[in-house]
């Protein structure tokens, strides 16, 4: 067992902190929010020099075969500095799935950052997907008709193809199509999030389907989509680990800085005992991060298990430091001037991206009574 | 002891909400109801003012001379009880129940004159100018000068947190005026019309998008003497006569049962697998325990209104009142938003809000994450949750 | 409304402080938790003389016709002291249930001292009695036999009466009996309580009871009861009350005393904000205690729900103000030496009398569902 | 990164599994599922010693030298979890992994060869002689004293909360030789017999119905100068030595894995309407969560034995894994009492405990409210919570 970081490691680790470090700044990610689409196109160029679109691509497939530990190390760093582009998308969750395809054109043009994806997939009046239930193919002559309704998919609003689940006429389980996000057919509404970055509702309204753009079949696309989905939120996980760690940071120093009553306001014992708390909620974040890389690659009871976990300690460890990250700031906590708020508003969304801390209380209830 | 509110006050309580089902119009509900506990509606708490003041109720504490009602303290949280659940904006809290009661305690007649008639009926709105850049939860360590010359105070310094500044028309401020004495002693308490020349107002964007809490930067800011309320020197005192005022102002009750009951709407109209979310592990416990929660603090609130003797430091129990009621106006709207799991990431700028979102969302998204968000000042403003403990400590224990 | 104490209220709390606070020291309390019964009948007699045992007694059953209210404030005394006599079964629960019953001899011997009953409610199985399952009443000759088992039968060491519900061959309901605790055919294990006080598990083997013993019948059985059950939990509230304020006083007294690195431990500004936190939740408590009175004789469901919010504020203030108490003592803390850890143990047994808070979240909700 | 126990280890535990099967005793197995965690059974930790000591396996965590096993830190970590999970006893800790490393490392030969056998084969129960009346968080400010005379150490004073000391041959205790230097230097670490003329044991009653912990009365007791370890003045340097000598320790992660367990078996195996309580609302979110906070805490454990090159210094970390450890210690039997309801009022005298109390109760009754009770200490010994935050901010953050 080694918890610490190879050469390779380090170097992915480094490189992202540098380059996120002087490139995203409060400035620049409150000048991306305020923009069109909120896509930083020198930057996504930049992460697919460095390589990072290609991480997790298998080497059969012409990427660089990483494991997963080597994306969270990577997207610790991404969290760290709140960048909110579609990482998670297309460096986590397309090779999951496309790796899975017999056609490799496009997993190479994302890792090239030629072409983006995003996963269509929760559907109004669920919590968390439950599997497609409005969202459906229809046989039409050789092929299929998608119609149906999307909700909340993150990173829609650069995406060049969805990847989408759909239930398929006469079958069970869950079907993975691949299809234009620019489809005629295709409505979308797109509306911020409350961490800077954007998402879409997304309505299929009869979109032509070729059988070669289903990319995994109602027998296995549920297996398929459980394993990218827990991807994902070991990615956020790592991204809240990082954010988590900076928000530290910060308050540490703003302790050391802020004076009240004549002193800097670290003095004071029961702030002291605050930072003290939060330290130790990070630090079983970071430990809970490790248990789901851990058992990521497991059978998947088992890793269900060990992600829900994660979730649930990183989830509540997000919560209780950003909470007193703001509170530690009094007044400047809550304005969007100082970097503590949007740790805190990036750290909800994380928790509430693919599975909150409900969602995967109910996932281990029902993995333990099975 | 006698533990009943009893038939009296619950006639009077029909009464109120007749009135107010007659008096507020429905798109100040639908406003207040979707950004209700937010200060983005401050014209409306003006609006809204004017009205009441129809029926002489704009500012029922007030001692009837002033405009005022002789209602019992038990009458006034039952009218501001209905007032809250009907979804009626809040007031501009700087002029009735700040400046006001200072103004007609301590200041002049031509005070009185000028400013009490403006604020009971709405057309003034007031705002705060108490903190600065330098003195959070010190509150006597501040720094903006008054210095007079002549007739007039020139004024220089910069407040901040000053909540509805650019919408107001006037704000009332603590300034130095004496830096030869103790900190506490030197501070005096002045209104200063807001349109002066040397007044720069800017808006702080929030974390919840809004920007309705300002910095004011005043340079060389001329201030007709008559302007300043009592004694020079005793601003400090009458600063801490209004934050006494009102002791169970800030357990937030009448807030914190109406979004208790949304919450419980929340949980009982959203589903999961045809399961009521009030009736998930996750949620049925934390819903019943704030609703217990909720209700002792009303009871709480009852026991300061009914006058009882406490045992310990009245101001010890304010202090628990804010402690309490801080923290309940944070888990309240936690647990909305953990009921509206993923779809409470969504940000609905404040245009749309009282807006249904698309058939998609569900009624009650729209506006609760960015209450949630701002209820994270709950426990800073006013004395941060810490500064309350210390009080309590150190007042009803005296450690 | 008022919430200030009556005159007689105020004769009633300064005679109460005054007996429990000269009797019921430490080391008296510890002493009677190793004596055989740990009855303390002289204690009894001055309860008996002082009118405490006739507070609740109707006037036109012979007693003072006190309110809930009084019964409370005396309560809060009786709790600061940890006084674990049988004064909820005999000056609580007794009078709401033998009120019902048309002779009241019983009523006035145990008002004057001379008898002493106990209720036999719960059943192995159960949490927090739903209802008699095991034990019953058959029809034999004019009367009937009583069989059945109860749990955790509160006071029954002293009693010479059991109250014991029961259902009914061939009826639907609850019925309430009176019998002998001296029957024959009745066999008691006697065990202690961590609280100092003992309880009992009771079989019975085949009782004799005579229709007159019977003292609500399946039709009433169960309002009565209920009404009687949150009595109790409003008495055994009011003592846990006047247990958290008297840990409050105790704690700032040995704050202000025990000095570590060279002063007081009160001077540090962690341990002064668990006082405060410790008096909010105390402070809270009371309130809840008030709620639960103001509503004691309104309509069951509304009565119901008052006293189970109650419970659950004040159980957990319970928890959080003896648990901080013990922390705030150290090593001290967790010795049977200081009241503190006294305190503790009393309050966890408040909490689980008449319904812990699972029970009232329960309650609660099924009446939210109603 | 390598995140994976690996086949090597799941065939050492394996081993240790077959092992513990066959050594443990039946008896001593029960009585330490009844009382886990809480220290009534000292002699039950000196006869396991010596059982474990035929396979040379009672100190592993010694240089193997001194009968210690060339364990990685991971083979050890297994060892020890499979121990708790066999409900195996406590080791006699004062013997094996406080006094017994330091003699080791500071004693001298006479030392080493006098005690370390006896430690190691389980002949020999230990108490610690740190804590005095005066000086609990801060432990550098004793007084008890030892004056040298001729070839013997004349010790007074009294020392408190020495676990076990009425079943105790030898205790180790912390002296003040020196009092004319700075606190921290006058301090040494001395080897006393507790049968010497002038020592008084009492035992103080506990919250819990236990009396392990003691208090130690020392009236002119004569120590040959010999049993001093290490150099006069250096005591508090060996203290600190083993104290930071084990760093995971603190986390209780063996006892909290194996009684977390037995929540769950409480929860699954008692129900209410046929629904068992490990799928009711009040119990089935507190349950999971502890399960994914053990879960989380055993990685930081590993952690920590693996060797990770912490961002941040060591002693914090330590810290963390006690204040995490310490609280789910305390949460996990309060969820223990809360499933066990009403039952878990009643006081088991510790010798019925092991024993079932009666047909109409159910398994897992007996010794859990006592345990809970216990488990209150965990947030008080070896450095309370706010010793720990206090490290923790000052170690992390240099606050």
């Amino acid at each position: 067992m080694d918890f610490n970081l190879s050469d390779m490691q380090r170097m992915l680790l480094d490189s992202a902190e540098r380059l996120v470090g002087n490139r995203y700044t409060l400035e620049h990610r409150r000048a991306l929010r305020d923009q069109h689409d909120g896509f930083d196109a020198d930057a996504w160029a930049s992460f697919a020099e460095l390589g990072w679109l290609a991480l997790a691509v298998p080497e059969d497939k012409g990427g660089l075969g990483g494991s997963i530990e080597d994306v969270a190390v990577l997207m610790t760093a991404i969290g760290s500095r709140l960048v909110v582009d579609p990482l998670v998308s297309n460096a986590v969750i397309a090779p999951a799935i496309l790796s899975h395809a017999p056609e490799g054109d496009l997993l190479s043009d994302i890792a090239s950052g030629q072409r983006r994806v995003a996963l269509a997939h929760d559907e109004p009046g669920e919590r968390y997907g439950q599997g497609p239930r409005i969202t459906r193919l229809v046989r039409h002559g050789n092929g299929f008709t998608l119609t149906g309704q999307k909700m909340l998919v993150l990173d829609a609003v650069s995406a060049d193809m969805l990847i989408v689940s759909a239930s398929v006429e006469g079958e069970d389980g869950t079907a993975v199509v691949l299809v234009d996000a620019k489809d005629q057919a295709i409505v979308s509404e797109i509306y911020p999030l409350i961490d800077g970055a954007q998402a879409a509702d997304i309505r299929f309204e009869g979109v032509s389907v070729t059988p070669q753009a289903i990319i995994a079949s109602p027998e296995n696309g549920s297996v398929v989509l459980a394993d990218a989905l827990d991807r994902a939120k070991i990615a956020l996980m790592a991204q809240a680990v990082g954010s988590m760690e900076a928000t530290l940071a910060i308050c540490a120093a703003y302790l050391k800085e802020r004076k009240q009553f004549g002193q800097p306001i670290g003095k004071f014992q029961a702030l002291q005992h605050i930072m003290a708390d939060m330290f130790v909620a990070a630090h079983q974040a970071r430990s809970a991060l490790y248990l789901a890389l851990g058992w990521a690659t497991a059978a998947p009871a088992q890793r269900m298990r060990a992600v829900s976990h994660a979730a649930i300690i990183v989830g509540e460890a997000s919560q209780f430091v950003s909470r007193n990250g703001v509170q530690l700031h009094g007044g400047y906590g809550v304005t969007d001037e100082y970097e503590v708020s949007h740790h805190y508003r990036r750290l909800l969304t994380l928790e509430k991206s693919y599975g909150d801390i409900d969602f995967h209380i109910r996932r281990i209830a029902s993995l333990e009574s099975e | 002891m006698d533990l009943q509110l009893g038939k009296e006050l619950d006639d009077f309580r029909q009464m109120v909400r007749a009135a107010v089902a007659e008096d507020l119009p429905a798109d100040m509900r639908a406003r207040q109801r979707a950004f209700g506990g937010l200060q983005s509606e401050n014209l409306d708490s003006l609006t809204w003012a004017a009205i009441l003041a129809r029926r002489g109720w704009s500012v029922p504490q007030w001692p009837v001379e002033y405009g005022g009602k002789d209602w019992t303290p038990l009458q006034k949280f039952v009218f501001e009880d209905e007032l809250s659940s009907a979804w009626a904006p809040d007031v501009n809290w700087g002029g009735t129940h700040m400046v006001g009661p200072v103004i007609y305690t301590f200041g002049t007649q031509a005070q009185k004159d000028r400013f009490l008639p403006d604020i009971r009926e709405g057309k003034c709105f007031w705002a705060q100018g108490f903190s600065e850049p330098g003195n959070g939860s010190d509150l006597a360590n501040l720094r903006t000068g008054a210095v007079l010359q002549g007739d007039r105070y020139i004024v220089n310094g910069q407040k901040i947190w000053t909540s509805g500044a650019h919408d107001a028309a006037w704000g009332f401020f603590l300034v130095r005026t004496d830096s030869t004495v103790k900190a506490q002693r030197g501070i005096s308490f002045l209104l200063i019309d807001l349109k002066s020349p040397g007044i720069t107002i800017r808006q702080i964007p929030e974390i919840n998008g809004e920007a309705d809490l300002c910095e004011i930067f005043l340079d060389n800011v001329e201030v007709p003497a008559e302007n300043l309320v009592g004694e020079p020197g005793m601003g400090w005192t009458y600063a801490k006569f209004l934050l006494d005022h009102e002791r169970t102002t800030s357990s937030f009750i009448y807030w914190n049962k109406r979004e208790l009951r949304r919450t419980r709407a929340i949980a009982e109209m959203q589903a999961l697998d045809g399961m009521p979310l009030a009736q998930l592990p996750q949620f049925q416990s934390r819903l019943i325990k704030l609703e217990a929660e909720v209700a002792a603090l009303e009871w709480s609130v009852l026991r300061v209104l009914a006058g009882e003797d406490f045992a310990y430091n009245l101001t010890a129990v304010a202090s628990t009142l804010k402690v309490s009621g801080s923290r309940l106006q944070q888990a309240i709207t936690e647990l909305q938003v953990d009921l509206n799991g993923a779809l409470s990431m969504r940000r609905f700028p404040i245009e749309l809000a009282h807006q249904r979102a698309a058939p998609l969302w569900p009624d009650n998204i729209a506006g609760r994450t960015a209450t949630a968000l701002g209820m994270r000042a709950a426990t800073i403003f006013g004395g941060t949750l810490q500064i309350q403990r210390g009080i309590i400590a150190k007042l009803a224990f005296g450690l």
